[in-house]
């Protein structure tokens, strides 16, 4: 039955919270709901991640865990199906923290229960997303996702709020639009015998696109997910939207909704249509690399703490696409873990910003200077998202760099090569633009003088991000686990007719 | 072949046709405009009479002639002096008439005779059964092929609910 | 003469029943009762729609033919039938307050009798198998409808609306009659059937002629661009009540109708010509609608244009031209009318209450109507094609149904259509903006709804919420246009 | 030999870290420096019980005689293929277990010094956090078992100097010290990266005991491959040099070591002296059976190391602040150690002179760290007594501060090579191994030698001697406090003894004991130049006198692109402020902002401009409404045509 | 001479498209509905004329002019009555001053 299944909680426990957060009066019954719904989703993808790693391993022929389908639409064979392996799994964890933390850093803001209400429901559409194997529900859970976002940076962000707004709903909902044609091709092509379906797991068993469709629909659903994934050029929603929204949804936004254009290319493009990715990948390896110096380019010459942080995401989920394309194991391992890595560290990113703006009322590092002295705690922790961010071992950047350049490295023409050594050389101009902010914004002497009478973080925002920091470190001090959980094994019986191998 | 006397009704009835339509829309003084429409009208009855559509003719002056024209009539006199001249067009309305005229023209013509003369270039008006007065009333009220029950029952609810419509909106409160 | 044929036309005959009673209501109930009559309608109405459900539950699929086949009915007729009459009840509950004001206290019998009528009008545009039923249906559909947009006596608009729809109207219904001339002139019929046999061998000139001025009489009645230009006008200048059953009712009618002429009349030997005209129609709808409303500051007017952007994704299911595509658009026909209707709810219970149209007024709404703003919220975004609203089902769906025929052209005309989406969506969202965002101006105070109000928006807003998630409906109109032999 | 020894050698230093790091704040001063002192210390005592059993216990010595390589534990840390493995593990072998002794010693005599140094200060506990750290990465470093351990351990020590430059984060000098030392290195190691992935793309494995254990299968996998006109093993080669060149401060990415004595003294005593800056070489040496297959590589290894060598020296002669004038003078010994293993090659995996460059590297390494550890802390004590980097605030300190006199006598004479300091022993065998390979790099680096021994005694001199300062405020220059002086007397006194270690026997390039003859003659030139050296900076610099500044006059250029570094840093900020900030970030922001950004807001300006274009079209009236309808239909019949034509 | 088809519908044609310029030239709005007639009528003359000429068995075309004459009507009078209405309240009758909506 359909509630028998694990993974529809993950739809469900929001949707309660939302029923919740309706009745609620005030805001302590608004946080409690935040609290325990965040509880409970962090606790039920920490259980399925155990009974997961106890199962015996799923080995290819596209199957997934808990796999469950129920019929919605059966004439047109839209089906809500769920299923999980590995890699959702990780993301619908990463996702929970996100979403743990976020509630944290959102503990004062204003008009809480709207701003729970939207927030709760971009959450469900994260989750349903990485729970479904059925285009179509993935599709609106990823619409579902995307909507909350124009409200939520709207009605509470900051600066050119509704012109950001407005410009990051259109251009994902672009990115959407061809990505729903993508989709429908998909569907209209996914079997020999006229019996179409929705279902990735069936389509990808069936692999029945011909090379012709697939040369079309693959780029349309490519670029669709790229938009949200950030790829160059259609990347400029990111800066303005994440510089523009409040804390906590840049946090997800940042966190886990780029994500989904990883994991999407990843899941559908790439997974659903390998003759034409191996065919037509060249075209979005090069726009991936480019954004991936571009974007540490552009992230060492701006002043404002959220647009750093911004383009500094548009270089490191440049680099998760680009491992995508990539199309072997170990580079696409390391994509996921720049996932999960770029997710977490991210999200500590901007929860630090956010504190940090809440309190300096700016975000121009020109104006800001020796906050070590100020506010030790939240000074740390920026300096250790820094770190992470720029690949320090230990953390959970260097995991995943790592991994995407050894596995990338094993691609063996020049043309992915000349790629790959750009791609590497971001490590160097991260480090540049992460220590000018440290070095402006943390050390040195204190600019303003009206900062020192600031108070170092409260009980609920370091509860925030030293979840955040703790998630960091453990995937940087355990990788392998985390590799091994997310290996995507199929990966190699795909493009084993192209013959790439490491 | 037609006889003459039938080629000279002809001309007569086309020549009234066009020239009064023409004049129908050139003329300057609204009251013409109605008066000259009267004499198109007339002009269709005769057409409608030489086809031999006796009946419908008969509709065409009580109806048209009798009825519309009256009704223009008085809505002109109603709505200004009649011997106001109408403002004098621009150019610009000029020429977007014409050109819309032309095309529509145009296009009509060719569309007609591409197939029109194709297939009857030359074929007279072919003989045909004269149907009576009774025989239209019987198709008119049977449901069975080229019965036209249900249309005159239809015709009947939207003709009442253009009374009702023309009440309400031309009554004062 | 054989009366018998008229049972084949339950439907109609309900609702002339229903315009009977109302017609005898208002002549012969004294003054003082006149307020009972929008209840006593709207219950009549209500009870017809129920009855229709039943009929179509009960009779099956049931298709009839009836006055040698110049009338028709089948279970994807009466659906149709059904969905508008359940837009028209809905259209009714809002507008009971309207009705209700002083200034309709005398005409307001005659509201209720030209909008049956009209109704009865799209039933026959719907149900005609026969081109001169078709037309009385068309010309019952549009002409009464003048005298309702007329029917504000106090705002000139009101009247200046009317007309230019009546003068409109009538020119197109001349340039459509024209194309019958010559549809009747190659075929020798005005029978559906007939004509569809007899058109095989006469591509022509003519022909395309005939097909262009036909498309375009029953587009205007569907507001296709370039035959559009009447309806901001006029929606903007009609009292609210008819603009929203101007909006969505008369749209999903002459849709429907426009299928089953192609379907039926034209068929498929002369396709590419029709389906390239439609082609060009839709994209043009869809680009030149968004782009008027765009600018739109007058809600009425904004919504207009939405509506005129609307109809080119309604024409998506009709040139997708299959069982898929004909459920896809009578799905779409209905989660529009409860999109539509819940944004025009909204407005009418504004405008009612403080008498405010422009988006402008609607800064802070949210401060202090908050279920208002919430319901216009949904309405929006359904319309903008937002999951897990309805809107995005059918927009999914109706895209889908394109689709399915495969050709490459089809997925560029999906793909302008899609972009477009992104467009709408600005517009959409720039009255959320207004509600939600703009700085606090609150120019409408705080009010209270009426009943009737409320009722409606609750209906729209349950319709915008359940009828994409509650899969039965759209599995439902998916079964009949399985069914449904109107594609021969 | 059991796991538990080695795991905790990583782990003291780790978990001290972690301890001080969290906890830190909550502690008092002493309790945190006296902890970190007590972690270090076992740590200490550990490494030399493993060092002895490697040693001497007997246990790791093979068949023939040699000392074989161990690998006490490794555990997968992340499997990138089934091959490609990146483990954890401590591997012992001579030269690990040699830096193992160095670094604790170094670490542990610096934790100890600064308790004295640092006390007070700010952030002690936080100081002691970053040794620990500082002290837990670079034994990571040096026990690697592979290649991408020891990269991981090369991040994190360079992580931990970071954090130590910038320790003193208000002052705006220390930050910026500390970001360049960062960027530079993160530059080099960029390099090493991408030799490492060539590297173990070609030969599928990380692990050294496969690279350095059979390198011969290694080099027939690089067998025919390429790339622009050099083998690819070369490039890999050089590639990961480039990381040593960066950690070990090689010319050109030097640059950063001058400025990195922004830090604490000690922290430059124990990192930028003795072992950090030494992992270059350390990589070089545990590369080794690699790079004897790869003659261009340790050719350009011997051009780059000499070149730095020379420049390094010269430069020193003109700095007056004492620590840039030790950092230049690091700079040229690492030169020196890179030269010896440079030349320690003849390609075609032939060693050149019995390998002795190898041997006299690592002995190089060992003498060196002991004696600029020394000079270091000496000059920290100096510093801690004055207040000031500067020798013009020093002058004739030998009488206030007795000790710290002497042992700076010590280091001075060690680095000049004047026996029986150990300095003299481990620079002669390097200057054999250069002779030994050509004599032009022989005599080069006995200039270099010579100038060694210049500049070391002027600095002497000029802090030493000369007429002390007027004593001011009553701030009278002090010998420094205990903890301070038993690391200096403990470093003194390795420093006059470690030349007497029979180092060969420890460590040469197959492992094999090996016996140090001192070659008389080049020993002999090598004193000499020494000692005419010191004689010209004694007559130079004994006391105040016009002579410098007559030299000065005589080279004014010579002297300002000495005093000026060569102008390197200028040159850099020129390339990454001009041409990269610039040159390359700005335009692409501005691209960004209005190309591809604007792009998009043209997009909506477009349709705007559309919408607002076409607004005519709906003009109110109605005779143009139909006007357009009728000719759309017309069009609509025109289209239908064309359909039917196409 | 045989009097043909096209010699009535050449006609009848050019009736429509006077219809067709007197709507969209003519400012009085009664005017306008006089064109209309025009155009109207000559649809009926077309439809006559077909059923005439072409399919003289039958009827359907002159059923049709006949219905569109009441129809004609039918516009006509709700027309004049919108048109009065509208002339109460601005005193005239000029199609071009009814541009209060636009754009």
């Amino acid at each position: 039955m359909l509630f028998s299944n694990p993974l529809i909680y993950f739809v469900v426990i929001p949707l309660l919270m939302l029923a919740g957060l309706s009745l609620c009066k005030n805001i302590k019954q608004i946080r409690a709901v935040a609290v325990i719904g965040s509880i409970g989703l962090l606790a039920l993808s920490t259980v399925l991640l155990v009974k997961y790693l106890a199962m015996p391993p799923i080995n290819g022929d596209h199957q997934m865990a808990w796999e469950g389908s129920w019929q919605w639409f059966p004439q047109l064979n839209i089906c809500l199906s769920v299923g999980v392996d590995g890699i959702s799994l990780a993301m619908l964890l990463l996702s929970s923290i996100i979403v743990f933390a976020g509630s944290f850093a959102s503990w004062t803001i204003n008009q809480p229960k709207e701003f729970f209400l939207w927030l709760i429901l971009l959450s469900t559409g994260v989750f349903g997303f990485f729970i479904s194997t059925d285009l179509f529900t993935m599709f609106m859970f990823y619409e579902v996702a995307l909507i909350p976002m124009y409200l939520l940076i709207g009605v509470w962000g900051s600066g050119r709020k509704e012109y950001s707004a407005m410009k990051l709903t259109l251009m994902l909902m672009g990115g959407s639009a061809f990505l729903m044609l993508g989709l429908i091709g998909i569907y209209y092509n996914s079997s020999v015998d006229g019996q179409h379906t929705w279902n990735l797991l069936e389509i990808a068993r069936n692999h029945a696109i011909t090379p012709e469709w697939q040369r079309l629909l693959f780029p349309l659903t490519f670029v669709g997910f790229g938009v949200l994934g950030a790829m160059f050029p259609f990347h400029t929603w990111s800066p303005d939207g994440h510089a523009s929204a409040p804390t906590a949804v840049s946090m997800l936004h940042a966190g886990v909704l780029m994500k989904l254009g990883g994991y999407g290319c990843f899941r559908v493009a790439i997974y659903l249509m390998p003759e034409a990715a191996h065919e037509l990948g060249w075209i979005f390896l090069v726009l991936t690399g480019i954004s991936v110096v571009y974007g540490a380019f552009s992230a060492c010459v701006q002043t404002d703490l959220k647009y750093i942080n911004a383009y500094s995401s548009v270089s490191h989920c440049g680099l998760v696409l680009f491992a995508i394309l990539m199309y072997n194991q170990t580079a696409m391992t390391g994509a996921i873990m720049q996932m999960l890595s770029h997710g977490l560290m991210t999200a500590l990113f901007f929860a630090l910003i956010g504190m940090i703006y809440g309190r300096t009322h700016t975000r121009d590092i020109r104006e800001m200077g020796g906050m070590m002295q100020i506010m030790p705690y939240l000074s740390v922790c920026y300096v250790i998202a820094g770190m992470a961010s720029l690949g320090l071992p230990g953390l959970s950047g260097f995991v995943a760099e790592m991994t995407i350049f050894v596995g990338s490295f094993a691609h063996t023409d020049t043309f992915h090569r000349v790629f790959v050594i750009i791609a590497c050389c971001s490590i160097v101009i991260t480090a540049v633009y992460i220590l000018r902010v440290v070095g402006k914004l943390l050390f040195g002497p204190v600019h303003n003088e009206h900062h020192r009478q600031l108070t170092d973080a409260t009980w609920w925002e370091r509860l925030s991000t030293a979840t955040l920091i703790i998630c960091v470190a453990a995937i940087g001090c355990f990788p392998n686990f985390f590799a091994n959980l997310i290996k995507p094994t199929f990966v190699e019986e795909i493009f084993k007719v192209f013959q790439y191998n490491s | 072949m037609n006889s003459v006397g039938s080629i000279i009704l002809y001309a007569i009835v086309t020549l009234v046709m066009v020239v009064c339509s023409v004049l129908t829309v050139t003329t300057r003084k609204i009251l013409r405009a109605a008066t000259y429409l009267l004499f198109t009208l007339f002009g269709a009855a005769v057409l409608y009479f030489m086809l031999g559509y006796e009946f419908l003719g008969g509709v065409q002056i009580a109806v048209y002639a009798g009825g519309i024209v009256v009704l223009f009539v008085f809505a002109i006199l109603l709505t200004g002096k009649p011997a106001d001249n109408a403002e004098r067009l621009t150019a610009k309305s000029t020429f977007l008439g014409v050109f819309a005229a032309l095309a529509m023209l145009g296009v009509g013509a060719w569309a007609l005779c591409s197939r029109v003369t194709r297939m009857l270039t030359g074929a007279a008006m072919p003989e045909k059964a004269q149907e009576t007065v009774d025989q239209i009333g019987e198709q008119l009220l049977s449901s069975g092929h080229g019965g036209y029950l249900l249309p005159f029952e239809a015709i009947s609810v939207l003709l009442l609910a253009c009374i009702i419509g023309g009440v309400v909106i031309a009554r004062k409160r | 003469m054989d009366y018998s044929q008229f049972l084949a036309m339950k439907q109609e005959i309900a609702l002339l029943v229903v315009f009977l009673l109302v017609f005898l209501y208002d002549t012969f109930m004294p003054q003082r009762s006149g307020k009972g009559l929008p209840v006593f309608a709207t219950v009549l109405m209500l009870i017809a729609t129920i009855g229709g459900f039943c009929s179509c539950c009960l009779g099956g699929t049931c298709s009839l033919s009836a006055f040698s086949g110049m009338y028709e009915t089948s279970a994807a007729i009466v659906a149709i039938k059904n969905i508008l009459n359940i837009g028209v009840v809905i259209v009714l509950i809002q507008s009971i307050r309207w009705a209700n004001g002083p200034d309709m206290a005398v005409r307001r019998g005659e509201f209720y009798e030209l909008l049956l009528v009209t109704l009865f009008g799209m039933y026959l545009m719907i149900s005609a198998r026969h081109f001169l039923l078709f037309v009385i249906g068309l010309e019952s559909a549009s002409l009464p409808l003048a005298a309702m947009v007329a029917l504000d006596k106090k705002r000139y608009e009101s009247s200046e609306a009317a007309i230019k729809y009546m003068l409109t109207a009538v020119f197109s219904s001349a340039i459509f009659m024209m194309g019958l001339s010559f549809v009747y002139a190659l075929c020798g019929s005005l029978y559906f059937e007939t004509i569809y046999i007899n058109l095989a061998a006469q591509m022509s000139p003519l022909l395309i002629l005939a097909m262009a001025f036909v498309l375009a009489g029953v587009g205007f009645k569907l507001s296709l661009v370039p035959f559009h230009l009447w309806t901001a006008d006029v929606y903007q200048g009609a009292p609210t009540s008819v603009t929203s059953y101007l909006s969505v009712i008369s749209k999903g009618a002459a849709a429907f109708a426009l299928l089953v002429i192609l379907a039926q009349a034209f068929g498929t030997v002369y396709s590419q010509v029709w389906s390239w005209m439609l082609y060009a129609l839709i994209i043009l709808t869809i680009t030149v609608g968004n782009l008027f409303a765009m600018r739109q500051r007058n809600m009425k007017r904004f919504l207009a244009f939405s509506s005129v952007s609307q109809a080119g994704y309604i024409m998506l299911g009709v040139i997708g031209f299959n069982g898929t595509a004909m459920a896809a658009l009578m799905f779409y026909i209905l989660v529009y009318i409860f999109s539509n209707l819940g944004a025009f709810g909204v407005i009418q219970a504004i405008e009612n209450n403080c008498g405010k149209v422009s988006m402008d007024d609607y800064k802070g709404l949210y401060k202090t109507n908050p279920r208002l703003s919430f319901a216009m919220m949904l309405a929006m975004f359904s319309l903008a094609g937002i999951p897990p609203f309805a809107g995005f089902f059918s927009k999914f769906f109706i895209f889908t149904g394109a689709l399915a025929q495969g050709s490459t052209a089809m997925y560029v005309l999906v793909l302008i259509a899609l972009i477009n989406t992104i467009i709408s969506l600005y517009y959409y969202l720039l009255v959320v903006k207004a509600m939600f965002i703009s700085p606090d101006e609150s120019v409408i105070p705080t009010f209270r709804s009426s009943c009737s109000e409320r009722l409606g928006m609750w209906i729209a807003v349950a319709g915008i919420i359940f009828l994409g998630i509650v899969s039965c409906v759209y599995n439902w109109l998916l079964g009949i246009g399985a069914h449904t032999a109107i594609f021969q | 030999m059991s796991p538990t020894i080695p795991i905790l050698i990583l782990a003291i230093p780790l978990f001290m870290f972690l301890l001080l790091g969290l906890l830190g704040m909550k502690m008092s001063h002493k309790l945190a420096g006296w902890l970190g002192c007590l972690g270090m210390g076992t740590t200490l005592v550990l490494a030399y019980c493993t060092a002895y059993t490697y040693y001497f216990g007997g246990d790791f010595v093979g068949a023939n005689g040699e000392r074989l390589m161990s690998v006490v534990f490794n555990e997968t840390w992340l499997a990138f293929t089934d091959k490609l493995v990146i483990s954890m593990g401590f591997m012992l072998d001579s030269i690990s277990a040699l830096m193992l002794v160095v670094i604790t010693t170094i670490s542990f005599l610096v934790h100890l010094y600064s308790l004295g140094y640092m006390e007070g200060e700010k952030g002690f506990q936080r100081y002691y956090a970053f040794l620990s750290l500082f002290s837990f990465s670079m034994l990571l470093l040096v026990v690697a078992t592979n290649i991408f351990q020891m990269y991981i351990g090369w991040e994190l020590v360079g992580a931990s100097s970071y954090l130590l430059i910038g320790f003193y984060y208000t002052k705006h000098s220390a930050v910026s010290a500390s970001k360049k030392a960062f960027i530079v290195t993160r530059f080099a190691d960029l390099g090493f990266l991408l030799g490492i992935l060539v590297l173990s793309f070609t030969t599928q494995t990380f692990d050294f005991a496969e690279l350095c254990g059979n390198p011969t299968a290694q080099v027939t996998a690089f067998a025919g491959k390429t790339f622009m006109g050099c083998s690819l093993l070369t490039w890999a080669l050089i590639l990961i040099f480039t990381g040593g060149m960066g950690k070990s401060a090689m010319m050109p990415l030097h640059i950063w070591l001058p400025d990195a004595m922004e830090g604490p003294t000690p922290v430059s005593a124990l990192i930028h002296a003795a072992t950090m800056v030494v992992a270059g070489v350390y990589l070089v040496a545990r590369m080794f059976p690699l790079y004897l297959w790869s003659f261009d590589a340790t050719t350009f290894i011997v051009v780059v190391g000499a070149i730095t060598a020379f420049y390094a020296a010269m430069v020193a002669c003109a700095q007056i602040d004492i620590k840039r004038v030790l950092a230049f003078s690091t700079i040229s010994q690492i030169a020196f150690m890179m030269v010896a293993l440079g030349v320690a090659s003849e390609g075609e995996g032939q060693v050149c002179h019995h390998g002795l460059g190898y041997m006299a590297s690592m002995f190089h390494m060992f003498t060196h760290a002991m004696f600029k550890a020394l000079l270091f802390l000496g000059a920290g004590a100096l510093i801690h007594a004055v207040h000031s980097n500067d020798y013009t605030a020093m002058h004739g300190l030998r009488k206030f501060m007795p000790v710290t006199h002497i042992t700076f006598l010590i280091g001075c004479l060690a680095i000049a090579g004047i026996p029986p300091f150990s300095g003299f022993f481990s620079k002669d065998e390097i200057m054999a191994a250069c002779y030994a390979w050509h004599p032009v790099i022989g005599v080069w680096m006995s200039v270099v030698a010579g100038l060694t021994a210049f500049y070391m005694f002027r600095l002497y001199y000029l802090i030493f001697w000369w007429k002390e300062h007027k004593i001011e405020h009553g701030h009278k220059p002090h010998e420094a406090p205990l903890p301070m002086l038993i690391p200096l007397v403990f470093l003194a006194a390795v420093s006059c003894v470690a030349g007497f270690i029979p180092f060969g026997h420890f460590v040469s390039w197959n492992h094999l004991p090996y016996d140090i003859h001192l070659d008389w003659t080049i020993a002999g030139i090598s004193v000499t130049i020494a000692v005419v050296a010191i004689v010209i900076a004694t007559v130079m610099y004994r006391k105040e006198n016009p002579l410098p500044a007559k030299m000065k006059a005589l080279l004014p250029a010579l002297w300002d692109w000495c005093y000026h570094r060569f102008y390197w840093d200028e040159l850099y900020m020129f390339i990454t402020h001009k041409i990269i900030f610039n040159g390359i970030c700005r335009p692409i922001a501005w691209f960004d902002r209005h190309i591809i950004d604007g792009t998009m807001d043209a997009m909506a300006t477009i349709t705007n401009k559309a919408s607002v274009a076409i607004r005519g079209l709906q003009s109110g009236q109605v005779q143009m409404y139909v006007w357009v309808y009728l000719i759309g239909a017309l069009l609509l019949c025109g289209l239908g045509v064309m359909a039917v034509i196409l | 001479m045989e009097i043909t088809l096209i010699f009535w519908l050449v006609p009848s044609l050019i009736m429509f498209c006077c219809g067709v310029y007197g709507f969209i030239t003519r400012r009085n709005m009664i005017a306008m509905l006089i064109s209309l007639e025009l155009m109207l009528n000559s649809v009926d003359i077309n439809f006559a004329l077909f059923n005439r000429y072409l399919f003289p068995g039958q009827m359907e075309g002159m059923f049709f002019s006949l219905f569109a004459i009441a129809l004609a009507a039918a516009e006509t009078a709700l027309a004049i009555a919108i048109i009065l209405n509208i002339f109460r309240k601005v005193k005239n009758v000029d199609v071009q001053g009814l541009d209060t909506m636009k754009f």
